[in-house]
């Protein structure tokens, strides 16, 4: 089925990180794709998991359930898992989930890879 | 259930396919927007309306792609302005009761929907329909509104 | 009519109220964007409606702003993947060859809807509803098809 | 009936100049005020009648009439009637029309001041 408006999820390695920054929406249709390629890149057990939201301008609870899974993969590996770049709304849905303090959550990616 | 529905707008059809959910938003956002609600707050609601859907078709319809859910949007106005939005489905008939929010503290994936639209709305009601289907009926108000136990909410 | 539309999938019921176009843009677009189209043809789609609208409105309804009016979206895929897209009314029937558009060389304000809609999709069909008022079929498909005359289209 | 999205329209008269710049969609519900908005701009017969269209992310029919009955009026005060800053997707509603060529187009509205 074609569809333009599909999230495009995007994954760079950098020495021990591992960046992954989907652009467009994270709804139930898009998640699943997330949740698939955070596993990936979870593979080879990353020091640093970087998720970089900054061309999500929507995320609900889909979304935030893939990203508490993948923490506490990172967890298990003993890895960080840090998210970045949120936009305000997506932010105010961490808020009102009580999940942003629960996260490592910074502003840009640079503080991200030094974090 | 609603005395000072005023204007019973718009309804919308769709079927319980995810890809549908990004249409489901952009209505209710705009239609938030004409009831006069602010850019954060339009795109709470539709949070607040996505959540729900994604319930229906997870739980009322078991992810079955081809359920029929009807949303009915309606601008408030009376005494307490605001928009109400009425979702029905042919789904599944749970016991109101068993839809609660879980505990936050226990971090883990899920259980965060019905948390997220309590917090959003104002007005948060589940109810069997008649034959068949659930019924969930959301308020929110335009301007904060004493809560109905005695305690006053700050405006 | 629609041989191959294979997704019927939102319904959307609006009155004939003017500060409603919005909102049908937004879900329009929405809906085009998801049938695969870009986002200059999105917005060419949501005008084509918003002037189909406006019609109803005005000459369909006199300008009453309680009128019905209901617009189905569904996403052809088969041979010539695009969108189709139904509008009706409950509104004054009249016969479908008086809907049509003016000389442009006569410029004046008023009697471009029916041009900009005809410019922007690809099949246009007003008939009659079986007891009242009017039905329009737009069809716009995804990539250039050779016309039905004979005259293969650049693609 | 309160409606947030209602269509703003700011005038401004510079000499012998005035200029009209609607701020927000231009559809059936907002053109009646644009429409006001120009007559009584014109009122004064300006030499020069500015419609600055930077931010209309959206106009239909009804606004295009807007503007030809506008124009029709400029003719007949013999001031002119220019329109400047189009939003790409409002330039294609033009070109649909075929009223790209009729009205006096411009990019910026320093241009649209000095023409
Ligand atoms: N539309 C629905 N139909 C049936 N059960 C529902 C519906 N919505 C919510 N529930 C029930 O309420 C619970 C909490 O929902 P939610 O907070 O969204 O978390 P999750 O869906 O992740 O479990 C669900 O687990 C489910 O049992
Ligand atoms: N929905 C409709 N119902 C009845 N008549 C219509 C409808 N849509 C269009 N028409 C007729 O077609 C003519 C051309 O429409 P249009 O191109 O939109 O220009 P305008 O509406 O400015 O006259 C109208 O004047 C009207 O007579």
């Amino acid at each position: 089925m074609s569809n333009t408006q599909e999230l495009e999820i995007f994954t760079e390695t950098i020495d021990d990180a591992v960046i992954v920054r989907p652009v467009g929406d994270i709804d139930l249709s898009g998640a699943p794709a997330l949740r698939q390629q955070l596993k990936q890149a979870q593979e080879t057990r990353p020091g640093r998991v970087v998720v970089d939201l900054g061309e999500v301008p929507y995320m609900d609870s889909s979304g935030l359930a893939t990203l508490v899974e993948a923490m506490q993969i990172a967890r298990k590996n003993q890895g960080k898992l840090i998210i970045c770049a949120l936009q305000q709304k997506v932010r105010s849905i961490f808020e009102i989930a009580r999940l942003d303090m629960v996260f490592k959550i910074v502003n840009t990616r640079d503080e991200a890879m030094t974090l | 259930m609603s005395s000072d529905a005023s204007q019973p707008t718009v309804r919308l059809e769709i079927v319980s396919h995810p890809s549908l959910l990004a249409a489901a938003r952009a209505l209710v956002a705009t239609i938030a927007q004409r009831c006069g609600f602010d850019e954060i707050q339009c795109g709470q609601i539709s949070l607040a309306v996505d959540e729900a859907l994604c319930n229906i078709i997870r739980h009322g319809y078991n992810c079955r792609d081809d359920g029929r859910i009807l949303i009915s949007l309606s601008q408030r106005e009376a005494q307490l302005p605001g928009i109400e939005i009425v979702i029905e489905d042919d789904a599944l008939q749970v016991d109101p009761d068993t839809i609660r929010s879980r505990d936050l503290d226990d971090i883990r994936p899920g259980g965060l929907g019905v948390h997220i639209i309590r917090e959003i709305m104002d007005e948060v009601s589940y109810t069997r329909r008649d034959r068949r289907g659930m019924r969930l009926t959301l308020v929110k108000h335009l301007h904060p509104v004493a809560a109905a136990h005695n305690s006053e909410s700050n405006t």
